[in-house]
């Protein structure tokens, strides 16, 4: 607009969206991503280590969650050395059950990758959503879910697991009951956490909805649940954003205590989570490597979502571009 | 040396739960009573009977249904009451009390008389051989004591206040409790009232530590002097780490798989019978567990394989029995396909995770060498308190469990697991297995005065189980003890440590 | 010598898609004791030349050329050390935008005590008594009880009279201030003016002083310096710059300015640079509801409506002190008539407004709108219709506008929802029209709120408030932060709406020119209570209150501009 | 005010009667508390008469209504395990847990707080960006690992710092303090970083997060064109605009310290609450987990009572009664 060197006037009157993909590389978002080598570098490394976990079966030399293949000699074998036993070398080593570990984290992964995701989208949703409508609405609608939350909170996720799984196996025939805990585990997380999210929510609602441009939006007839959505929501989604990419870790550490309580995956499919757990009673003893490579596959992924966590929120938050 | 005053710090990874000496059976409890309170009789090491309070006891002449116990003279309690007969008249009837948890064990007990200060009459329903077995727990209260304190009963859980023997206890034990904060801190120094010779350790400082690693580090960094519940896998490291020692000793304890052998259709099986009611099937499953290697990997060598469902100290363990056959994938495969499973079947195998060395482990490598020979096992692993009522109510298809004996005598075995079940007998007795002649026989062994018959009936019942092949034993659990090296403390069968018996130099 | 030297400043913003030059080569003087007027464009880059002395121009933003020179040194490019030590204590400045500048969790006074302690070194006790003279100084009734408030209780002028004592409490040396009357009345404006010439010339305190309101720069300052698109076009005495103005863009201005004397048919537009004046409204008429019919039966009827504010908590409800911000007011608005509301700062108009736009409850009275009384509508939905009807814009455009939000989706949102338009590109192209209407360009469409000037976020309201098309306009001052020759757009838009479609008008100002110009009727309110209603033309003739004749009187008469050119309506 | 806050207690006492029924209708699922109570030699006639002594096989609602008449009356039972009285156990266990939780969650707020204003204000600075890493490896790993390995380094290596229990503690009336002496604050050390770490983490990073954009606004930029110092703008005007969702995290974490340090408890022998509660679980202590979770309603419900009126206190924008916030 008000430019007064020719070659800047050019750009002024934007060009006519292209196609949609053109369109999105050309959006803020993506362009901060690619001037970010943080995010880029992150979500390599979530990418990778996602492909691994889809394509286990295919790029896994072992096949740690078929006990007919499994030698129980193979047992504790430590990194690229031979077994006392069966003289078989196995990259990172194996636990003990005779699981090649690399393998083993390659299948790990799938599940503690969906367990954890997909508990922290259920979580975040649900929190979300509730924590809009109680505080934007207000009145009892605010108080009933509120009080929700506080008999939630007095739960612990063992105790709900127990229940959800309790109440699963009541209506969930048996033949089902393997893939049942899957869900069974996504829904118990998921209802643990999503209180922080609700509250957290709420109370940045609170705020947001006495300011004008929400009275604005109220007057020019927008419904309540579009203003949540599109004016107060990006304006309170900064905590949501850090409590869940730290909560994930958090979600596939739950899920390998509940597996070890009976209510999750059988120990015969071990998820990274429960690698690590098998790990820990061998600190002393020697065996480093099952429980250390497990560990840093779980950082890495943490740490990659948290990077990328800080990052969108940067990028979703025009002053900060 | 024994003259000074030596203190020890003694970890363990439960604390006992209450100081009332009858209302809880329970490992930590019965060994933290073991040295405030006293029993009749005890065992040594190898488990062999041995005087304690009672200096004598044998069967009544004329009247094989009635026990006479000679009681040590010149034993006080604490508080400085004598130790009379009417106490122990007292403990036993107490014993009987329905709130008590070792009823059990005196089922056959009818009455129990004070023929003069120091002897005691027990009337027993009938003939009852080994009934002296049966008091190694029944720790001896002080009538008076427990009267003033209105302790008469131990701890009904319907009846809302504490009873005052949670907290306190009054034994004629060699170590008298100084001060108790439960889950904590448990101290306890010598009673030098106490008929024995004066041990080497003369205080006590018990703390449970739940945690494997935590118990471990404490004793590491020498925050504890003795640790029980050593995890297997880190005895190697413990005993290798200079100032640390480990001792070692077989535990009274089997562990084994068994199956529903009775139903007619499983509740999990993918094959709509019950392959566990097919010889061949459960020989295929013998065939198919490799013992060794579970011994080699799971259990790092500590444990001891056997081919029968109890310990060597148990009265009617025979070389012979405790052999075992050689896997054999191939004889397996053939055999299920014989039995008419030629690719095999899927069943769940229920599994505790809390209970035992390495449960949940030895589960999954039996998963791992049933798959080889084609059987399709479901690993459901969780806690004990789950998985024990699945096997008391009979709900489970395939499970594993430890069974000790510490009566030391097969019967106790045949009693809770071979026995048909019913309200009094067969309450472990999670595979149906039911037989007449097995049953009339059982019974017949309670009352057998004559050890040669008895023994003989006892190895009959053993042939007929084994080959039925009710139980698939796995290994005797071995039990490991850590301590300083300046200590010993030999390993007690029963895991009952006893530091009254510890050597200090 | 010279106080404050602005030699050839630069200011560019590079964005991503372009470097955006903010200013350009500008250059101006400050002498001691000297009041120095920068008028200018709204966007023209006086904020930003202010922001640049003090050191905070808003990332991106940075100096590109030129120094800042403060008594001979040179400060434009020093450290942030460096220029806390200047801040505040010798030079200060007066923000634009007094709502968002203000912190919302702290009280009054607790700002202006933490201010004044840290640069004279007061106890707690004085600094309060300081405080509390400093709110009474800018004319803010029961300063006592006033400064133990939050900015949300205060009006939009008010909170202007407290970023006002902020910047002045700490005795600076040079006070940059930018628009510090554009929501204040000319009572309370001369006496803050007042103030400030008090203090140039006793303290010698040197002034830039940055306004759209000629009649401010004829009687208050020296010099003047007038900006076009981030560059200085001229510069001089006052009387010259006024009187002779050499510059078009300067001519053209002044012939901008509303008279209040004269009542024209429509407003003057400027004659200068490529925004030629955009013609009719044809297709911005096109699909607005038709709202012919007949003129006189009011639209809009408000019945002695009362509003409270509580005002001192207390546990019994019986303690509780409220404050009266209206109290029983009525009035009604014909259809297609313009009704003007005018009046002390903090004598209610935006809360009749926002009462009328039922963002208030009111505590009293009742509100009609073609006879349907909403004030019993509770309900957002049953709200609906009303409010597709009516539409507000905001006192204070910044914090009224979404900062997540693209300037395109801001405006665009009424159409979608309202389901005026439908296919994004035709919605694109209407958003764009009404932009280029307001004077910002299409290229607006794609920035955010914070990437513009004061003014310019205005007109973003403004074009939001044109898009949902509605019968029944809330105009609470739309055009406090515009220079005239914008002004005069804007407010021609609004006249044309009016003529041609009817469109129904609320029109709060503070400036009785325009007032003049816009309203068929105007109220008068103070203290909450409307003291006066008549017709424009009467009520400037012979004004019946006191408080309105007060008004009048001290309305600025700008004898020095020249008058040529202008089609005076036939009264 | 008053009235909002008689509301809130009687919302929570529905809420624990709410916990109470949801209580008693999944401890079937946690197990049968027969099964540990007896010993192996027990038979079945026993089980059965133990378990109508203690009503388990009566309906849920009749155990629910006992417990929740009994409860009325203060009368929680006795635990099975223990065979204490409830309320004693808790209170008894009360103290270690409070003085851990208090500790870790000071220091978690604390450190949260400073160093999420420092990585905001030095947002690409290099030691931000460590802090802003490291911090991660705390929290991705599980709380046993970090318990095990602290244990490790500094009872073990170092023997620093004692690897179990609270040390000596000394009786104030009835409180148990381990603050009193040196090895109880040594014992500690060890339990109250494993616990916060977690929470330091997320305050951390909520703090950044705000402060990043509360630092852009108009009113920063004017206190600064005050010539205020950095510590009155970035303590006093930016931290608090940034402390609605903080003060919300922080109270649900301490609430969750309190009632759930089961883990860190656990690797610590910490005689805490938490451990009670995961030993009762495993015992299906039916009494003790019942009275438990309901203190624990009552700790959540308290601790949002006191978020809810921090947050008028503030913000002053939400004291404005409903009808004019809109909404
Ligand atoms: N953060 C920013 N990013 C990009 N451009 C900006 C930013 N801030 C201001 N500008 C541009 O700089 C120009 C000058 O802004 P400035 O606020 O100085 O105008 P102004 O003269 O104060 O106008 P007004 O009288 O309306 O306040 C405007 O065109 C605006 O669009
Ligand atoms: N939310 C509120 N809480 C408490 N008091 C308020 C609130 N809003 C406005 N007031 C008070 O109500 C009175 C009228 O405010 P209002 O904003 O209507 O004044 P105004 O006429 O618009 O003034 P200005 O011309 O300065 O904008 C003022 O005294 C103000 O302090
Ligand atoms: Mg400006
Ligand atoms: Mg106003």
């Amino acid at each position: 607009m008000t430019d007064i060197t020719p070659e800047q006037t050019q750009p002024a009157k934007p060009a006519r969206p292209r196609g949609r993909l053109t369109r999105w590389w050309d959006s803020d978002v993506a362009w901060s991503f690619r001037h970010s080598p943080v995010a880029i570098v992150a979500t390599f490394v979530v990418a990778v280590m996602s492909l691994a976990a889809l394509l286990a079966p295919w790029i896994a030399p072992y096949h740690p969650f078929d006990p007919a293949t499994l030698n129980l000699l193979d047992g504790f074998t430590p990194p690229m050395q031979e077994n006392q036993f069966t003289g078989n070398v196995f990259w990172l080593g194996t636990d003990d059950q005779g699981r090649d570990i690399f393998s083993a984290i390659l299948y790990g992964s799938r599940i503690s990758l969906f367990v954890g995701i997909s508990a922290v989208l259920f979580a975040m949703t649900l929190g979300v959503t509730l924590g809009l409508i109680a505080g934007y609405v207000g009145g009892w609608i605010d108080t009933l879910i509120m009080r929700v939350a506080d008999v939630q909170l007095s739960f612990p996720s063992i105790l709900i697991a127990l229940l959800v799984f309790g109440i699963a196996r009541g209506f969930i025939p048996p033949a089902y009951r393997a893939d049942m805990a899957i869900w069974v585990l996504i829904v118990s997380i998921g209802l643990s956490d999503w209180v922080q999210y609700a509250r957290t929510v709420r109370g940045a609602t609170l705020v947001e909805r006495s300011k004008d441009y929400v009275q604005a939006a109220r007057l020019i007839g927008v419904p309540s649940g579009l203003i949540m959505l599109r004016h107060v929501l990006p304006n309170v989604l900064g905590p949501v954003l850090v409590i869940a990419t730290i909560g994930l870790a958090l979600a596939i550490i739950t899920e390998a205590t509940l597996s070890f309580l009976g209510v999750g995956v059988p120990p015969t499919q071990p998820s990274l989570g429960t690698l690590i757990r098998i790990g820990q009673g061998f600190l002393f003893s020697g065996e480093w490597w099952i429980i250390l490579f497990p560990s840093i596959a779980l950082l890495a992924l943490a740490l990659a979502v948290n990077l990328l966590g800080d990052w969108m929120r940067d990028a979703l938050n025009p002053k900060l571009r | 040396p024994a003259a000074m005053a030596e203190t020890l710090r003694w970890a363990r990874s439960g604390d006992a739960l209450t100081m009332d000496p009858h209302s809880q059976n329970e490992g930590p409890t019965n060994t933290m009573h073991h040295h405030i309170y006293e029993t009749l009789v005890t065992r040594d090491n190898d488990g062999v009977l041995i005087p304690r309070l009672a200096t004598e006891w044998s069967i009544k002449e004329g009247d094989p249904t009635t026990w006479v116990f000679e009681l040590r003279q010149g034993i006080k309690f604490h508080d400085g009451a004598d130790f009379t007969a009417e106490d122990v008249v007292f403990s036993i009837n107490r014993v009987l009390e329905d709130t008590s948890d070792f009823k059990g064990l005196h089922a056959a007990v009818e009455g129990v008389t004070a023929v003069d200060d120091d002897t005691v009459e027990i009337k027993l329903s009938g003939p009852s051989p080994l009934y002296p077995n049966n008091l190694t727990n029944t720790f001896m209260m002080d009538k008076g004591w427990a009267e003033a304190n209105n302790v008469t009963k131990p701890q009904d859980f319907a009846n809302n206040e504490e009873s005052f023997a949670v907290r306190n206890a009054n034994g004629t034990g060699p170590y008298r409790l100084d001060s108790r904060d439960p889950g904590v801190k448990t101290e306890m120094s010598y009673f030098d009232g106490h008929w024995d010779d004066k041990p080497d350790v003369t205080k006590i400082i018990y703390t449970p530590i739940k945690e494997n690693a935590t118990r471990v580090a404490a004793l590491l960094s020498g925050e504890v002097d003795f640790v029980q519940d050593v995890p297997v896998q880190d005895i190697e490291r413990l005993s290798g780490t200079d100032g640390i020692k480990v001792t070692r000793g077989p535990e009274n304890r089997t562990i084994f798989f068994a199956y529903d052998m009775a139903s007619e259709k499983l509740r999990s099986a993918s094959v709509d019978d019950n392959p566990f009611t097919k010889p061949e099937v459960r020989e295929a499953l013998a065939l198919a567990l490799d013992r060794e290697a579970i011994q080699k990997v799971v259990m790092r060598g500590e444990s001891i394989p056997t081919g029968v469902q109890m310990p060597p100290f148990v009265n009617g363990w025979t070389e012979e029995l405790d052999k075992y056959e050689a896997p054999n994938t191939d004889r397996a495969k053939e055999l299920l396909a014989a039995a008419g499973y030629p690719d095999g079947f899927s069943v769940d195998l229920n599994c505790p995770n809390d209970r035992y060395i390495n449960d949940e482990a030895i589960c999954q490598a039996f998963v791992g060498m049933l798959a080889r020979v084609g059987v399709t096992a479901n690993l459901v692993s969780q806690s004990k308190t789950l998985h024990f009522p699945l096997i008391q109510n009979r709900e489970t298809d395939f499970y594993l469990l430890g069974w000790g004996v510490p009566p030391f005598d097969s019967s106790y075995i045949f009693n809770f697991l071979v026995h048909t079940k019913g309200d009094a007998l067969g309450g472990w007795n999670g595979s149906g297995y039911s037989n007449a002649d097995l049953d009339t026989k059982i019974k017949a062994i309670e009352i057998e005065v004559d050890l040669e018959k008895r023994n003989a009936i006892i190895a009959e019942i053993w042939d007929q189980i084994q080959e039925d092949r009710i139980f698939l034993a796995v290994h005797n659990q071995v039990l490991a003890y850590a301590m300083k090296d300046n200590i010993s403390i030999a390993v007690d069968p029963e895991n009952q440590a006893e530091m009254y018996f510890t050597k200090v130099e | 010598m010279t106080l404050l030297e602005i030699d050839r400043l630069s200011v560019a913003f590079p964005t991503r898609r372009q470097t955006f030059v903010a200013v350009n080569e500008a250059s101006l003087m400050v002498e001691p004791g000297m009041i120095h007027g920068l008028v200018g464009e709204s966007g023209a880059g006086k904020s930003t030349i202010g922001a640049a002395v003090m050191g905070l121009l808003e990332p991106p933003g940075r100096i590109t050329g030129g120094v800042i020179r403060f008594q001979g040194e040179e400060i434009s490019g020093r450290d942030e050390q460096a220029m806390r030590a200047l801040r505040g204590a010798r030079i200060s400045m007066i923000f634009q935008d007094p709502l968002t500048s203000l912190n919302p969790l702290l009280t009054v006074e607790q700002q202006l005590v933490e201010t004044i302690r840290m640069h004279l070194k007061l106890s707690e006790a004085d600094a309060q008594k300081r405080a509390v003279e400093l709110i009474d100084r800018v004319g803010i009734p029961q300063p006592e009880l006033r400064v133990k408030q939050y900015p949300h209780q205060f009006s939009g002028g008010m909170r202007q009279r407290v970023v006002i004592a902020l910047a002045l409490c700490s005795e600076p040396e040079v006070i940059i201030a930018d628009e510090p009357t554009t929501a204040l009345d000319v009572s309370i404006q001369a006496q803050i003016l007042d103030l400030i010439k008090e203090l140039a010339r006793e303290r010698q305190v040197g002034v830039i002083l940055i306004t759209h309101d000629m009649g401010v720069i004829a009687d208050t300052t020296d010099r003047v310096t007038v900006m076009y698109r981030g560059e200085v076009v001229e510069s001089g005495t006052t009387e010259d710059v006024l009187g002779r103005p050499s510059h078009d863009y300067t001519k053209s201005l002044i012939a901008a300015v509303p008279r209040p004397s004269l009542k024209l048919r429509r407003f003057p537009l400027i004659s200068y640079g490529d925004r030629a004046a955009t013609a009719g409204i044809a297709e911005l008429s096109t699909m607005w509801p038709d709202m012919k019919g007949d003129q006189d039966a009011p639209l809009l009827e408000v019945r002695d409506v009362s509003k409270l504010f509580i005002q001192k908590r207390a546990w019994r409800p019986s303690k509780r002190e409220y404050l009266r911000a209206v109290d029983d007011v009525s009035f009604d608005i014909r259809k297609g008539e313009v009704f003007g509301l005018v009046g002390e700062s903090g004598s209610g108009k935006s809360t009749v407004a926002r009462t009328i736009a039922t963002l208030y409850h009111a505590n009293a009275g009742s509100i009609l709108f073609d006879g349907v009384d909403v004030t019993a509508l509770k309900s957002d939905r049953a709200l609906e219709s009303y409010r597709r009807q009516i539409q507000m814009i905001f006192q204070d455009p910044y914090s009224s506008l979404n900062p997540r939000m693209r300037v395109l989706d801001i405006v665009a949102e009424p159409m979608r929802h309202h389901k005026i338009e439908t296919d994004p590109g035709r919605i694109r192209d209407q958003v764009e029209d009404l932009l280029e209407r307001v004077g910002l360009g299409a290229s607006a469409a794609i920035k955010f709120p914070h990437e513009f000037s004061g003014g310019q976020r205005q007109r973003i309201s403004i074009a939001r408030a044109l898009a949902t098309r509605p019968r029944f306009l809330i105009c609470d001052e739309p055009t406090s932060a515009l220079d005239v020759s914008i002004q005069a757009q804007i407010l021609n838009i609004l006249k044309d709406l009016q003529d041609h479609l009817h469109l129904t008008m609320l029109f709060i100002s503070h400036d009785l020119p325009v007032v003049r110009q816009m309203c068929d009727r105007v109220g008068v309110m103070r203290h909450g209570k409307l003291v006066e209603l008549a017709e424009t033309n009467a009520l400037f003739e012979n004004p019946q209150h006191p408080y309105t004749r007060e008004l009048l009187g001290l309305m600025p008469k700008l004898e020095g501009l020249s008058t040529e050119g202008l089609e005076i309506e036939a009264a | 005010m008053l009235t909002f806050i008689v509301q809130r207690l009687f919302q929570a006492v529905l809420v624990m009667l709410v916990v109470a029924l949801v209580a008693f209708s999944l401890f079937r699922f946690v197990g049968d508390p027969v099964a540990t109570m007896l010993g192996q030699e027990a038979t079945v006639a026993d089980r059965e008469a133990l378990r109508d002594r203690l009503g388990l096989n009566d309906p849920i609602a009749a155990q629910f209504g006992r417990f929740v008449v009994n409860a009325a009356q203060g009368e929680f039972g006795i635990s099975y395990r223990l065979q204490q009285p409830v309320l004693e156990l808790i209170l008894e266990r009360l103290p270690a847990t409070l003085e851990l939780a208090f500790v870790s969650g000071v220091l978690a707020f604390v450190f949260g707080v400073v160093l999420g204003i420092y990585t905001a204000l030095r947002r690409d600075g290099v030691l931000s960006n460590i802090i802003m890493t490291t911090s991660l490896i705390g929290v991705s790993l599980p709380t046993f690992l970090i318990g095990v390995l602290l244990i490790w380094v500094f009872a073990v290596e170092l023997q620093w710092l004692p690897s179990f229990g609270r040390g000596e503690v000394v009786d104030i009336g009835g409180w148990k303090t381990g603050f009193l002496t040196v090895n109880g604050l040594q014992s500690l050390i060890l339990p109250a970083i494993t616990l916060g770490l977690y929470q330091m983490t997320l305050i951390m990073r909520l703090v950044r997060a705000e402060m990043l954009e509360v630092l852009r606004t108009d009113y920063i930029k004017f206190a600064r064109a005050r010539g205020l110092t950095d510590r009155a703008i970035n303590f006093g005007h930016a931290l608090k605009n940034t402390l609605v969702p903080v003060i919300t995290i922080t109270g649900l974490q301490l609430g969750s310290i309190i009632a759930f340090a089961i883990i860190t408890e656990t690797v610590f022998q910490w005689p805490g609450v938490g451990f009670l509660f995961i030993n009762s679980i495993q015992f299906v202590d039916v009494p003790v987990m019942a009275a438990y979770l309901i203190f624990i309603a009552l700790v959540f419900v308290t601790i949002n009572l006191i978020v809810d009126i921090l947050y008028f206190v503030v913000d002053p924008r939400l004291r404005v009664e409903r009808s004019t916030g809109g909404g």
